[in-house]
């Protein structure tokens, strides 16, 4: 092939990440404890654990379980508050937006108010930060646990409420739940992005106990385990939307994530691979590279949608 | 990498056999780990051949030997991890997130301790002992096992220095036929101790914890979740505090103060 | 515990199983196939492949890959149609019926009329059946592909058109997709029972030639890593409505068999596992008496959604 | 169960090893399948070891002698399964459905016979060789295969009595440069046959059945698919055919008449 050279930048509805690399949500803490592990201003961008306007505690143990390629979490949200988060880890943030590392904030909330209350507080306290995620899969308290957007009437709702609260670009992490009409909705609300997958839920049983493996009676299934399904919702929601897609679920490897691409995402999150392979996403960020070379295009947004089936 | 910050390593095994039933003592060899770990803290070893089970498997050292370059874990087989891992044979490759977690504290001019360690908790324990031995700290032991075939450390816990050790089994077998707490009492009322360490089931601890509370000496715990990672960043691995909310066992831990556990 | 014995008999809204082990539609063959591992009278029914009133090809090759823990096929239904079933494999399904196992004839169609047809030639040629299943995870050709069980209004309206045709136990094969919705809907129409879950939709992508790895854009993904998502299915569906759920997905032993059935179903099927592990199903058989006994009920109804969180 | 009805086995390895480059031997301890294998059918071998790749692996055999109890297998490295199996050591167990799919068929008063056998298609053909020498029809074969270094098959179809082996590569690295077509050219130009078979990558196995057409010679071939079961159970190893429609590979094949396949 001789010596070429592939540009790996990427928009990411705003955000103008140096490669497609980006972490998950909740699978990567703030950053920091992977700095051991490899340089994380080589990122394209990390999306932080997801925040609320006051801090919460999360479910009791066990938290968590394994099942066939891939793990079982309840973690139900445990986060220090935007407050906390921004007093305990804003200078590491901002530092690493120094980096060139985009620093995505996730923010989560069991009401349409709670959302935009965080919103507000990050907006004002997080000036470091490149964009907003909104994670609309969590339970909505008024609507008996109700996935916040687990309809796009719901979604729509709570997007268009946080929308006028910051021109930074906004995220919107989807349920793998209604995908594509989810997608729809949000992009009419003024989403600039979508990410997804969010873990499946999914149930443990110890038939000996009787009881679930989890301190819940259902959790969150990620990993291996749910990639192929991921990669199926990234490619409706892309075809369904023309905002870009973060893609993510199950991606463990360079193959992983260049499916995600092929089926339409413009950006690609590491998440429970962070935990077993600390050092995974700082290798897609090569790998990737060395694929585009490979598929003979200059610039990886040539390989964005580009499956042929 | 700063040093002792968590990293990931290359090992390879040096040795691995069985010690007792169903236990086993695995040496790696990791020399840049191997200098950087304080007895207490924990490791997480991704096992390898069996891609579905995707996590690593959290084990504590009994010894690590900075100028041998190794480190040594006694597990226990329980499942698919560690059935594969007791069949690794030297000069396997794995590798190893770590140092994971915070050592045993030893506080200044402490006197006299007595270790607990029930099953397995007898990891850390030793690790423990050699710590207190480097520290010139006098100690005793209590090592509880379901049966004798099963108990296993009362030698190395000696040949660290312990002036005396109890031995406990469920069923007799082995020593005094009870529960590790027995055990302790029977230190407790023999001599005088100003820091307990307790590793072992968590029911276990919380007793050892209300005996220490009673007898008004300290007490450190080492706590095991299901955990994720071992390094901080996923928030599975909570200990509820007597204080309200949740320490991450992992990274808060897994050694805490019994007063500061939620039981 | 003593000699003991545990009553295994369930009623699967009018189909008297003598145990509650069954197999998943298409994943048995004719059951035929299976003589030469075990006795299959031995096991509580079985579903028959889905069959169509006219014969259907199904898709080119390939047809199927590995994923983690599981497979992806986009076999299509391909079968010969009801008659020519009745013709094949009539003899052997009215023997097995007579050896005690109950054969739960499966229809699939295009369209609300096909699927009419089909049970009505059923109904007509093929006596021997203890009970009818509709997949309603079919495409719908008049809806542009939709499934044709996608809604509660789309499931509803095949199952009124099915209903009045057969007086025999109706069973409906629910997508993965709405659960809880879709199986209220179902039970309002007049299902006697239903069967869930159907494969997951996933996509695997060739990263070099960019192409799927099956002859279609997606397959349906199903083994083990579809498990935990397929009990929590389950568990809701069971919760939705008072009739009876046959619980499959990912079952590859008695434990996830137990969890189906603690978990709400009544029946367990085993899908995939039938083909890596030829034997499962009649393993299920004595692994569940087994399991019962030892969690001390005099009958397995006992244990039926009998989860406790 | 009824004799040669597909069912499963209990194995062990007897022995194991490389015989060219990515290319092993494997010979399975099975005497009851032994004795109910016909030349053609193939395997479904449980590879023991990840659960995350949860179906067996379809493997044709080369030999199986009914009297010692055993199956050969000749097998290339070229993913998970076959590297596990790879690592199998003698006294190892495995399980083994079979046996699938029809036998290669012998023509009553069959004369002459051209076997082809690209890559790792030899193994069927090794097979279709013992049969054909049991039947007493004589035969030729043309070996072909990418490079010198994995080319293997010659001295075993010789020793079952081929009178002439033809061996191509791509590079010319052994025998004649070119692929197995061009082998089976010289030899239709040489003698005369009535019956080809053979197995290799499909679009070898259409220009074969191609060149027998239009010497009006009859032609086996041995169809791979994507299979999940290997008997009939699951409807993913479709075969196209010429008359429209479908066949399974595993139950209506693998062996076809080149005349029936839709290339
Ligand atoms: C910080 C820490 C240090 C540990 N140190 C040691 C050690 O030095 N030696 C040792 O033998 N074991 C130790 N363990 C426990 C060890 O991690 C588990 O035994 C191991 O993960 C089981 O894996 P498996 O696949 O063999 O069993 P699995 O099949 O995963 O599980 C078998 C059984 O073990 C239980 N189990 C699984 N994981 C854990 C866990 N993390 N904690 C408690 N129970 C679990 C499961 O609930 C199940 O009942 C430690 C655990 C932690 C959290
Ligand atoms: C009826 C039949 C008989 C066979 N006989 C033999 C034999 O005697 N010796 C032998 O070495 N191989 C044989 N094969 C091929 C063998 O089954 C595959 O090489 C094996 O399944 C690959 O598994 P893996 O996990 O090592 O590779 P994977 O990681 O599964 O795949 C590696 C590569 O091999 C391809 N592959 C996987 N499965 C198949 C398949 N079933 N057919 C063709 N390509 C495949 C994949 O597409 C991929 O590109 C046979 C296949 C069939 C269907
Ligand atoms: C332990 C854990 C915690 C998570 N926390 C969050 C979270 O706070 N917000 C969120 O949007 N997603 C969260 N997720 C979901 C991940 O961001 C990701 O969408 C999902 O795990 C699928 O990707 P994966 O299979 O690569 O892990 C969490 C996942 C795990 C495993
Ligand atoms: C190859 C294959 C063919 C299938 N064909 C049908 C079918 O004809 N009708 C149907 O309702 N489900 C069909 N299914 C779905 C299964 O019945 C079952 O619902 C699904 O595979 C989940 O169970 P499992 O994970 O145990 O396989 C098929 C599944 C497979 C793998
Ligand atoms: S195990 Fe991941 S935070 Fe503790
Ligand atoms: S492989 Fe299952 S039908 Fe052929």
């Amino acid at each position: 092939m001789g010596a070429r050279s592939v540009s790996m930048a990427v928009d990411l509805g705003g955000v103008r990440m140096k490669n497609p690399v980006c972490t998950a949500s909740g699978t990567f803490g703030f950053g920091s404890a992977f700095e051991g592990f490899f340089d994380v201003g080589r990122l394209g961008a990390i999306t932080t654990k997801g925040c609320s306007a006051e801090p919460w505690q999360g479910n009791p143990a066990p938290r968590m379980c394994e099942v066939p390629s891939a793990m079982m979490n309840t973690v139900g949200l445990a986060n220090p508050g935007v407050c906390g988060v921004v007093e305990g880890q804003g200078a590491y943030l901002a530092d690493l937006e120094g980096r060139g590392c985009r620093v995505i904030f996730q923010v989560a909330g069991h009401s349409v108010e709670e959302y935009a209350a965080a919103v507000e507080l990050a907006e004002e306290h997080a000036p470091w930060a490149s964009a907003f995620e909104l994670n609309v899969s969590c339970p909505n308290l008024a609507r008996g646990g109700a996935l916040v957007g687990g309809t796009p009437e719901d979604a729509s709702e709570v997007v268009r409420a946080v929308r006028p609260r910051t021109s930074r670009p906004l995220l919107v992490k989807l349920a793998p739940v209604r995908v594509a009409e989810v997608a729809r909705a949000c992009e009419d609300a003024g989403a600039d992005a979508l990410s997804l997958i969010n873990t499946i839920s999914g149930m443990s049983l110890d038939v000996h106990t009787r009881r679930s493996r989890l301190s819940r009676p259902t959790g969150g299934v990620s990993g291996p385990a749910i990639h192929a399904i991921a990669v199926r919702m990234v490619w409706e929601a892309a075809h369904a939307v023309s905002i870009p897609v973060n893609g993510m679920g199950g991606v463990a490897g360079v193959e992983d994530a260049a499916e995600m691409i092929l089926a339409g995402a413009t950006a690609v999150s590491v998440g429970t691979a962070n935990f077993y392979d600390p050092t995974c996403a700082s290798r897609l960020v090569d790998g990737l590279a060395a694929w585009a070379l490979e598929q003979g295009v200059t610039t990886i947004n040539d390989l964005i949608g580009a499956a042929e089936c | 990498m700063p040093t002792g910050q968590t990293g990931l390593h290359d090992v390879a095994v040096a040795s691995n056999e069985r010690v007792a039933e169903k236990l086993f003592r695995i040496v790696l060899s990791a020399p840049e780990l191997a200098s950087g770990l304080r007895a207490g803290q924990f490791l997480e070893v991704a096992v390898p051949g069996d891609a579905s089970q995707i996590l690593r498997v959290p084990l504590s050292f009994s010894r690590a030997d900075a100028k041998a370059g190794s480190v040594e874990i006694i597990y226990a087989l329980v499942g698919d991890a560690t059935r594969r891992l007791s069949r690794m044979v030297p000069g396997d490759a794995a590798t190893v997130v770590g140092p994971c977690g915070n050592p045993w504290r030893v506080r200044p001019g402490q006197l006299r301790a007595a270790l607990v360690s029930g099953g397995v908790g007898v990891t850390p324990i030793v690790a423990c002992a050699g710590m207190l031995a480097d520290a010139g700290v006098p100690f005793d032991a209590v090592v509880g096992a379901t049966d004798a075939s099963r108990l296993w450390g009362a030698d190395e816990l000696r040949s660290l220095g312990a002036s005396e050790v109890v031995l406990t089994t469920d069923d007799g077998s082995a020593g005094l036929r009870g529960v590790t707490t027995d055990g302790l009492r029977a230190l407790l009322a023999g001599r005088a101790y100003d820091e307990v360490y307790a590793c072992g089931p968590e029911p276990m601890m919380a007793a050892v914890a209300r005996l220490a509370h009673e007898a008004h000496v300290g007490c450190q715990v080492s706590m095991e979740r299901m955990m994720s990672c071992g390094f901080g960043a996923c928030g599975t691995c909570n200990v509820a505090l007597a204080s309200g909310g949740y320490a991450s066992a992992c990274k808060d831990g897994t050694v805490f103060d019994a007063e500061e556990v939620a039981w």
